[in-house]
């Protein structure tokens, strides 16, 4: 006999699958990316692939579990790439690596690997990062054309390799805030939104070229709904209280509050929504549960992004969240089959 | 008492009922102040000082405290000699009494003192008790060098820096600069790390006391088996 | 009224008193592994951590400091917080058994802990800020973030539970990691009020 | 039962009261007794910070104790009173160091000395507390970073004002690149001090302080 | 110094006081735990935690006076759960406490059986049938495994059967689950 | 007729119904032997009533049904009982069971039969003939019949026809349905009339047209409100609680008797068999039984109860490549110890398995939390959690997240990207649970046991004591008469002479008995004679008399009384 139990027989499907659509989802985006603010960003993505597989296949070595399935199940890639997607691509190499390490060795392993992680770990990794690098991790390069200097591929390979930059050039030139940390920087400075927002760095709906980014990323997202990877109800519930909460604080302070489109299509949102949030592992089963997990971190980004010390609140709003996913689960289990109240 | 009894209290103390990794107990201290060695050294070295005092006053007047006040009584004879303490840090290491803050009023609060007393003093001789609070204090303290030292490794790159605080500034050329030219793992000398650290301290211990139950296996079986 | 806001927001989640703050550990490390008895340890510190903040509160201002006796603070805090949590113990004991049956065995272990002394004693440092109602309100902030973060973190740890952690991590080694990603989430909270 | 009651409590009562009592000698024995060593320490730390910024050569009073109360005002970001510690050299001023709160730093207030010459010229500024992000805005503190002695020397140009900000916005203050908040509420807090002081400067060094006041008002 | 005292005095009189009071008044009689432990006890009944009886042993537990670690037929499973109530690590067995043994009953040979009563009276759950020279049998509901009655019998007519698995008793077996390295 | 319900969940997999559906059903000739199991039902096992060598008649009685939930056994043809003894069984663990070998003699020789007019006898009696003729559920649960059609205190409104089938491979209910749809309208009629309900809907999955088109047509013919439903193709939509939802919109929770909510479901083949039991009179001796898979020809066949599956699979035509057999559906199905078990009422199909038709799955992964299984859970449970807490052995837990509802279905493993054999991890969460309950229950009552018998010990002392004292009472009263020999009297109460006395008596007996003792191999004390029991009982009765004394004079100790 093939199986020793029944069922006997199994849907086609696996989670290397599974994994592997969620890359390409990820693929317009980066695309995007590559286009608006060129190559860079395939270099940390390649460094974090590389780094993210060889710890894995060294904690399954160290855990004495078997390497190949889990290696070809896809997740520390994935893990990798977002990380990589959330660390500016000017990022000096070892910033990359010790990311990603942490994410694979620390916040996926020590828990029992693939299926057991309580947090998201590619969000730890952006965490752990931005607590001990700041300086590095908010120097983000800017879209073509925009920055004082533009450095060819092969100087930007250098930079990140051995922080070296050609003759003359001072990092300060060919880096930038992004779009959320200048409009955070200047409302300090008390001007008003409607003038930051004439600066070249935004676009029309929120940085220039980040927020074509963002619609490569929502891209992607669609088509994991349409193929139901994700279900509708972290998206939907982490942009839907984004929209209402920013939407509020607009309607009552235009001068100080932007337009809740911009916060929509800046920083981590959209990636956050339909990729990060939805982490199986680290986010809630139930339909109720989804629903509270994202609006609170729809209020969470929101908060940390206006009130806060950093300027995009998505990972700090996962991790948040994904302490309560325990709790959640336990109190939003729906009631089983015949034990409906108001039916008999 | 024999030399074998203190052998075991140290041992105790030192490493089966280690407070910081076994018994978990004056965490609080442990991870808040451990950021770098000087610090750990010190604020362990005072909270030794109060668990083999208080462990050897409180020993012989356990019976005549009524059982209600029990607790309070305890915990007064221990605030004061925490106050004590905080008084001389004050006045004679005055820096080092800065940095480390509201944690030594805290080493009153610190529950493996307590603990120390409900469990061991107030059952045995004074002897014996102060010797358990000094071999506890101890395996705090050296937890929290350990911890104190990789935190301070990871975090600056450095070790015993802050020694100026106790010694003056001349010695401040004690400093060992481990890894030159470091980045700094902020995250190391931030809470996080601290619990990170501790928690990878803990299963370090797990793993020695691992391989050391497997070797004595190792070692057990042919014995019987010639046996 | 948002000043007292800032300052629940500020007791809760900013400085949270055991993840940012780092005091009350050993009971949160102790008594986080059922979520049953994290509730009730948590609803017991907070009484407690309350009710110390308040009397504590009155001592110094109409004893310590007309008197000028500051340096007996520690002291008399902790003499106080003992008595309190002794006599809460012997009454819970008295007049809820089963309220006892859940808090009973946790109730001695609150004097020892740190956070009940130490918010008091920062109370005292930043006495020209609180009022009775401040320093009140700031005890219960604090109180309520101990037992947030403690509920929380029982529920990750009964999930572990399940967990494939490897063996030399299994219990306290992987909680003390979990408490300090915990803590470094927390850091999220950074700033939001300054 | 109401005598049981009574005779309980007392007997508890006399035991803590006695234990407490032996406690609270003690602890009052050694107060006195460290009370000096103690006092002497925290003058000393005091005056450590203030001779990093006017030179102990260049002053012979004891600055520590000659102190006036600076009420609360917008210029000193202050909303308690705090302090002004005065230097004499044979009883004329020589400068002035005030204790200046910088509101609007990254993460909160930052909590600065500021001494000032008696000349107006800036005598030096010291971050005594701040919660600036370590590695980023943290070098603003000496310990870190020699970024804050570029006030020495710096003077209030009249209607110059703009020369009081980073160079980013125009002014003619070096910072650090990725890290501009914190600077900036240092240099604003900085040039509103000398604001203050200038236009107080009377007051500053009025009523000099004899030694036994001074303890009084530690208090 | 003397407001020190007087203060601090003024504190430990009312506390004093309040406690000694509060001691007398909500005085409390008999420990529940006993109860709670003796409900995961097996009710074997047979002796080998060196109590007589799982009640006995459950009393010494709540008093602290005994290990949890001492009752075989509880399996491991019951010291977890002693630990879990109790809120103390999980020891493992050892030392002098016997590992637990596989499940089973006692059995009388019906024809060597002499009627001696003896092992009647050393059932500890009255699992043994028959009238004074008669021979005795064992109802195998009711029988615990304890062993106590092998010792008694003069004859040596008593052993031990394992239970053995039939299709009213066999249990759903864990599923194969390969995670670990094959050695 | 009213709109059709919805159930959660489901899932379609690829039916392969029409492989077995292509003839018609055929009889499988009387093999050469019969292995008979007495166990074939829910409920306590039958007690035989034949003995090796006894020749019996088709239809004969020889398993009784025994008290409280049993069913009989019959022997399926005629011939002689060749054995009685443990057999392997087709059951899930492989283990033996207790079974008649039957050797026939090729005659089918009935025995008398006498059927019934159900209209004029009382519901009780056609109750106690479908009890001895065997009817059981032959929808999978084998619950017998007769209790099931039993009133009881809710009015039962809706009898439900379970004709779904909704098991991929099985086809034997469409079958019954295509060929004899009138034998199971008139079965309906019976179980109408017995349970007094008021209409009868027959449920059928939309697959299935053929069928439901035979099943209108028989309808028509009847008095009764009997209606057919076509519901839509959905495993698990087969499920007694699935269907009854889907027709009624009723839900039953777990643990809930469907009566209490007015509806009463039993599968269309037992349907046909109260027909045949009750009309004339024939015990239930074969069923229908769907011969498919890895075989020459897939069909129907109708098979003797105690067939060994190697001879279905013989007349059907096995194929070299045949790695196992599954009774049942692959959902469902049990995989079978070996093809000498034999056919029961429960075996509605068997499934010839090859690594084509069921290839091995792949290494099962740890659970992503996908939810896809919750997705697809007919009872609404999270099964992703019900997991976790199984594969950890945190039974509580499990039972918290409603593990007893789970109705073992296996949509959820069938979806389940990871592979993890879900309903495996359940089915040894819930015998797990079902055995530490026993054990608790055991245990529980072997301390009420030990605490009455420390009652009783301590009761006979003070007796003892009582006794004692009177008679030292009446000693001391005799003292002044003759001190000396008072003295001795009392001396001897305190020993009393029966005790030394059998105390030799077994010195004495000691030798003799050991030397039996190495003769005599021990025997099931399990078995015990009348004798015995007789004892037993008398010994019960004298504990009961003091128990009665305790409950009056003293303070019992803890629930003793439960022990009676
Ligand atoms: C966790 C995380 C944090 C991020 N933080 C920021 C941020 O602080 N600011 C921002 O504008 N974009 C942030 N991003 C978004 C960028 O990774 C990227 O999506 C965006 O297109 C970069 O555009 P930029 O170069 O204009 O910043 C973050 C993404 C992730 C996943
Ligand atoms: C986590 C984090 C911490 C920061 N901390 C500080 C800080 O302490 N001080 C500061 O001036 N800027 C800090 N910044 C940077 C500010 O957000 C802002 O980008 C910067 O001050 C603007 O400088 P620029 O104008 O040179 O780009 C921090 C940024 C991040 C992401
Ligand atoms: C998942 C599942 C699927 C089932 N599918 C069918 C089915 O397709 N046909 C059927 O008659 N019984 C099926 N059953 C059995 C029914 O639930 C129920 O036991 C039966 O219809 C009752 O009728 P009976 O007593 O006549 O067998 C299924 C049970 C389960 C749990
Ligand atoms: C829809 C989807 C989203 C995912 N998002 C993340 C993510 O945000 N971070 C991450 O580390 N892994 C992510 N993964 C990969 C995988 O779940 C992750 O590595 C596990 O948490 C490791 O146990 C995702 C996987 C899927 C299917
Ligand atoms: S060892 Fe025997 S008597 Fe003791 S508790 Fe266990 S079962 Fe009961
Ligand atoms: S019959 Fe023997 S083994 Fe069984 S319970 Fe009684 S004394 Fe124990
Ligand atoms: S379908 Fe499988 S992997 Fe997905 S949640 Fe369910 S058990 Fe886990
Ligand atoms: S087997 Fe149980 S848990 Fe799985 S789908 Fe069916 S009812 Fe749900
Ligand atoms: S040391 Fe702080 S609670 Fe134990």
């Amino acid at each position: 006999m093939s199986a020793f139990f029944s069922p006997f027989i199994s849907k086609p499907d696996s989670v290397s699958a599974i994994m592997l659509k969620v890359l390409l989802a990820l693929l317009p985006g980066i695309a995007l990316y590559v286009w608006y603010f060129g190559p860079a960003i395939l270099v940390s993505i390649s460094l974090a692939s590389i780094t993210a597989v060889a710890t894995e296949a060294a904690m399954l070595k160290l855990r004495n579990r078997p390497i190949a399935p889990f290696l070809k199940d896809n997740s520390a890639l994935l893990t990798g790439w977002l990380l990589a997607l959330s660390i500016p691509p000017l990022a000096p190499w070892w910033l990359v690596v010790v990311g990603t390490a942490f994410s694979i060795a620390i916040a996926k392993h020590l828990y029992g690997g693939l299926g057991n992680n309580p947090f998201n770990p590619a969000m730890i990794g952006y965490a752990v990062l931005i607590v001990s690098f700041p300086v590095q991790m908010t120097h983000w390069i800017g879209p073509h054309g925009l920055g004082e200097v533009e450095l060819s591929f092969l100087q930007q390979l250098q930079y990140i390799f051995s922080s070296v930059l050609p003759e003359g050039i001072k990092f300060d030139a060919v880096t930038m805030a992004t779009p959320l940390d200048t409009l955070k920087t200047q409302l300090h400075l008390a001007l008003p939104v409607s003038e930051i927002l004439t600066q070249p760095i935004f676009g029309r709906l929120a940085g220039h070229g980040s927020e074509m980014v963002a619609v490569g990323f929502l891209i992607g997202g669609l088509y994991l709904l349409a193929t139901r990877i994700i279900s509708w109800h972290l998206p939907v519930a982490y942009l839907g209280t984004l929209f209402a909460i920013a939407g509020i604080f607009h309607l009552v302070d235009p001068t100080h509050y932007v337009e809740p489109l911009f916060h929509w299509f800046s920083g981590a949102a959209m990636l956050g929504a339909f990729f990060i949030l939805t982490d199986p592992i680290s986010s809630p089963t139930t339909h109720k549960g989804k629903l509270i997990f994202a609006a609170g971190a729809g209020l969470i980004t929101y908060l940390i992004r206006v009130y806060g010390a950093f300027p995009d609140g998505m990972a700090f709003a996962t991790l948040l969240m994904n302490i309560c996913v325990p709790l959640i689960d336990a109190y939003t289990q729906p009631k089983v089959f015949g034990k409906k109240e108001g039916k008999s | 008492m024999t030399s074998q009894e203190l052998k075991d209290i140290f041992y105790n103390g030192l490493w089966k009922q280690n407070t910081g990794v076994v018994q978990l107990l004056g965490l609080c201290p442990i991870l808040a102040v451990s950021s770098t060695v000087v610090n750990s050294v010190s604020l362990g070295l005072a909270t030794t000082l109060v668990m083999t005092i208080s462990s050897a006053t409180i020993s012989p007047i356990r019976s005549a405290v009524p059982n209600e006040a029990r607790i309070p009584v305890f915990i007064l004879i221990i605030a004061v000699l925490v106050t004590i303490i905080q008084f001389a840090m004050n006045a004679y290491v005055h820096p080092l009494y800065l940095v480390l803050g509201i944690f030594i009023p805290l080493i009153t609060t610190n529950c493996i003192i307590l603990a120390r007393i409900e469990a061991f003093a107030s059952k045995q001789p004074p002897l014996q008790s102060a010797v358990d609070g000094l071999a506890m204090g101890l395996g705090l303290t050296a937890v929290l060098a350990v911890l104190g030292g990789f935190r301070e490794i990871f975090g600056h790159g450095t070790l015993l820096s802050g020694l100026d605080l106790i010694f003056g500034a001349s010695a401040k050329s004690l400093v060992i600069t481990v890894v030159p030219d470091y980045h700094g793992f902020l995250l190391a000398i931030l809470p996080p790390g601290a619990f990170i650290t501790l928690g990878l301290l803990i299963a370090a211990k797990n793993y020695m006391t691992l391989r050391a139950t497997e070797n004595e296996k190792k070692r057990v079986i042919p014995v019987t088996a010639t046996a | 009224m948002s000043e007292y806001l800032m300052i629940l927001i500020g007791a809760v989640f900013v400085n949270n008193i055991v993840l940012v703050k780092i005091l009350g550990l050993c009971p949160f490390m102790g008594v986080s592994k059922k979520l049953e008895a994290a509730i009730g340890m948590g609803a017991a510190t907070a009484f407690v951590l309350t009710l110390a903040s308040g009397a504590s509160y009155l001592i110094d201002h109409y004893l310590l400091v007309p008197f000028d006796l500051p340096y007996l603070s520690t002291l008399s805090f902790i003499v106080v917080i003992a008595g309190i949590v002794q006599f809460t113990e012997m009454y819970i004991k008295k007049t809820s058994p089963v309220l006892y049956q859940v808090l009973g065995i946790y109730l001695p272990l609150i004097t020892t802990n740190c956070a009940v002394l130490g918010v008091p004693l920062l109370i005292a440092q930043n006495q020209m800020e609180y009022t009775l109602l401040k320093a009140l309100w700031f005890g219960f902030g604090s109180a309520a973030g101990f037992t947030l973060v403690m509920v929380l973190f029982a529920g990750i740890r009964e999930r572990l539970e399940g967990a494939d952690v490897p063996a030399i991590f299994k219990g306290s080694a992987i909680a003390m990691i979990t408490a300090g990603l915990m803590s470094l989430a927390f850091m999220g909270f950074a700033g939001l009020t300054k | 039962m109401r005598r049981t009651l009574v005779k309980a409590a007392a007997h508890t009562a006399l035991n803590v009261l006695f234990f407490t009592l032996i406690g609270t000698s003690l602890l009052a024995i050694t107060y006195l007794e460290t009370k000096d060593g103690i006092a002497k320490s925290e003058q000393e730390e005091k005056l450590k910070l203030i001779s990093q910024l006017l030179p102990r050569s260049s002053f012979d009073n004891d600055i520590v104790s000659d102190t006036v109360k600076l009420p609360a005002d917008t210029l000193l970001g202050t909303r308690a009173p705090s302090k002004a510690y005065r230097a004499r050299l044979a009883g004329q001023p020589v400068g002035v160091a005030m204790e200046v709160i910088a509101p609007d730093g990254y993460s909160g207030r930052i909590d600065l000395l500021v001494a000032v010459k008696a000349d107006g010229s800036v005598a030096g500024v010291r971050v005594v507390t701040h919660k600036e992000t370590p590695g980023l805005g943290d070098y603003i503190d000496i310990a870190k970073n020699d970024w804050i002695s570029i006030f020495g020397g710096k003077r209030l140009n009249d209607g110059k004002d703009d020369e009081w900000q980073v160079k980013k916005d125009g002014g003619q203050f070096d910072y650090m690149a990725g890290a501009t908040i914190s600077p900036r509420a240092v240099i604003k807090a900085v040039h509103k001090a000398m604001q203050y002081y200038n236009l107080h400067h009377d007051e500053l060094y009025a009523n000099p302080v004899v030694a036994k006041l001074a303890q009084e008002e530690k208090k | 110094m003397l407001s020190a005292l007087l203060v601090m005095s003024g504190i430990a009189i009312v506390l004093g006081a309040v406690l000694g009071f509060a001691a007398i008044k909500f005085r409390v009689e008999g420990n529940p735990l006993v109860e709670k432990i003796d409900a995961i006890l097996p009710q074997t009944q047979c002796g080998q935690c060196n109590y007589p009886g799982c009640k006995p042993y459950a009393t010494a537990i709540a008093a602290g006076e005994a290990d949890i670690n001492r009752c075989p037929p509880g399996g491991e499973e019951g010291i977890q759960k002693l630990a879990d109530l109790l809120g103390v690590e999980f020891k493992p067995f050892g030392g002098e406490t016997n590992a637990p043994k596989p499940k089973s009953v006692a059995f009388i040979d019906e024809n060597t059986c002499i009627g001696c009563t003896l092992c009647i009276q050393a059932c500890p759950v009255d699992a043994i049938t028959g009238a004074a020279k008669q021979m005795h049998t064992i109802i195998s509901q009711e029988c615990t495994g304890c062993e106590l009655c092998l010792a008694p019998c003069p004859v040596d007519c008593i052993s031990m059967e394992l239970i053995e698995e039939n299709i009213s008793n066999w249990k759903w077996k864990y599923p194969v689950y390969a995670l670990k390295v094959a050695k | 007729m009213s709109m059709l319900h919805k159930f959660h969940g489901g899932v379609h997999p690829p039916t392969h119904k029409e492989q077995s559906t292509r003839t018609a059903i055929a009889t499988l000739p009387i093999p050469a032997k019969l292995v008979i199991p007495f166990h074939q039902h829910v409920g306590n096992i039958a007690k035989p009533l034949v003995q090796v060598g006894d020749y019996v008649l088709k239809g004969q009685l020889i398993g009784m049904p025994e008290d409280g939930i049993s069913s009989a056994i019959h022997a399926s043809t005629s011939g002689t009982i060749s054995e009685i003894g443990m057999q392997v069984v087709a059951h899930a663990s492989g283990l033996p069971d207790l079974c008649a070998t039957l050797l026939p003699d090729g005659k089918d020789e009935w025995i008398p039969k006498t059927g019934m007019d159900f209209r004029s006898a009382a519901a009780a009696d056609v109750r106690q003939v479908l009890r001895l003729a065997g009817v059981v559920g032959l929808g999978g649960a084998v619950f017998p019949s007769d209790l099931k059609l039993r009133a009881g205190k809710h009015k039962v409104k809706t009898l439900v026809l379970n004709g779904a089938e909704c098991e991929p491979y099985i086809t034997c209910d469409d079958m019954l349905m295509r060929e004899r749809a009138d034998e199971i309208i008139k079965g309906a009629e019976i179980m109408r009339w017995a349970l007094e309900a008021e209409q009868v809907l027959v449920g059928i999955e939309d697959n299935k047209p053929q069928a439901i088109a035979a099943m209108e047509q028989a309808a028509l013919a009847s008095t009764d409100d009997i209606k057919v439903v076509a519901v839509p193709t959905l495993y698990p939509g087969g499920g007694a609680k699935q269907l009854i939802r889907v027709l009624t919109g009723i839900e039953v929770a777990a643990g809930v008797r469907s009566t209490e909510k007015g509806v009463q479901c039993f599968n269309v083949a037992t349907a046909q068999a109260i027909y045949r039991a009750v009309q004339f009179g024939e015990p239930l001796v074969s069923r229908i039984v769907t011969i498919t898979g890895n075989v020459r020809e897939p069909q129907n066949l109708e098979v003797l109860i105690g067939t060994t599956v190697q001879d279905v699979v013989d007349y059907a035509g096995s194929l070299p490549d045949t790695d196992g057999y599954i009774m049942g559906g692959p959902m469902m199905g049990l995989p079978l110890p070996g093809a000498t078990v034999s056919i029961v009422k429960a075996a509605n199909c068997i499934i010839a398995s090859s690594p084509k038709i069921f290839p091995a799955p792949p290494p099962a992964m740890p659970c992503i939390r996908c939810t896809r299984c919750a997705e697809v859970c007919p009872a609404e449970l999270q099964p992703q959690d019900l997991y976790w807490f199984a594969k950890s052995k945190e039974f509580g837990k499990a039972q918290e997240f409603s593990l007893f509802d789970c109705i073992e279905c296996g949509a959820c493993s069938y979806v389940c990207p990871s592979h993890i054999p879900l309903v495996q991890y359940y089915r040894f969460a819930k015998s797990e649970i079902w055995s530490r309950e026993s054990e608790k229950n055991s245990a529980d009552a072997a301390r009420d046991r030990f605490e009455f018998r420390e009652y009783r010990i301590e009761r006979e002392k003070q007796e003892k004591a009582e006794k004692l004292a009177a008679k030292e009472k009446a000693a001391a009263e005799a003292k002044l008469a003759a001190a000396k020999l008072a003295e001795a009297q009392a001396a001897t109460s305190v020993t009393p002479p029966p005790m030394t006395e059998a105390q030799a008596k077994i010195q004495a007996a000691i030798e003799q008995a050991k030397l039996q003792a190495a003769a005599v191999k021990p025997k099931n004390t399990e078995q015990l004679t009348p004798q015995q029991l007789a004892e037993i009982a008398e010994i019960e009765a004298r504990r009961a008399h003091i128990h009665e004394l305790a409950s009056t004079d003293t303070e019992p100790p803890n629930g003793h009384d439960k022990n009676q």
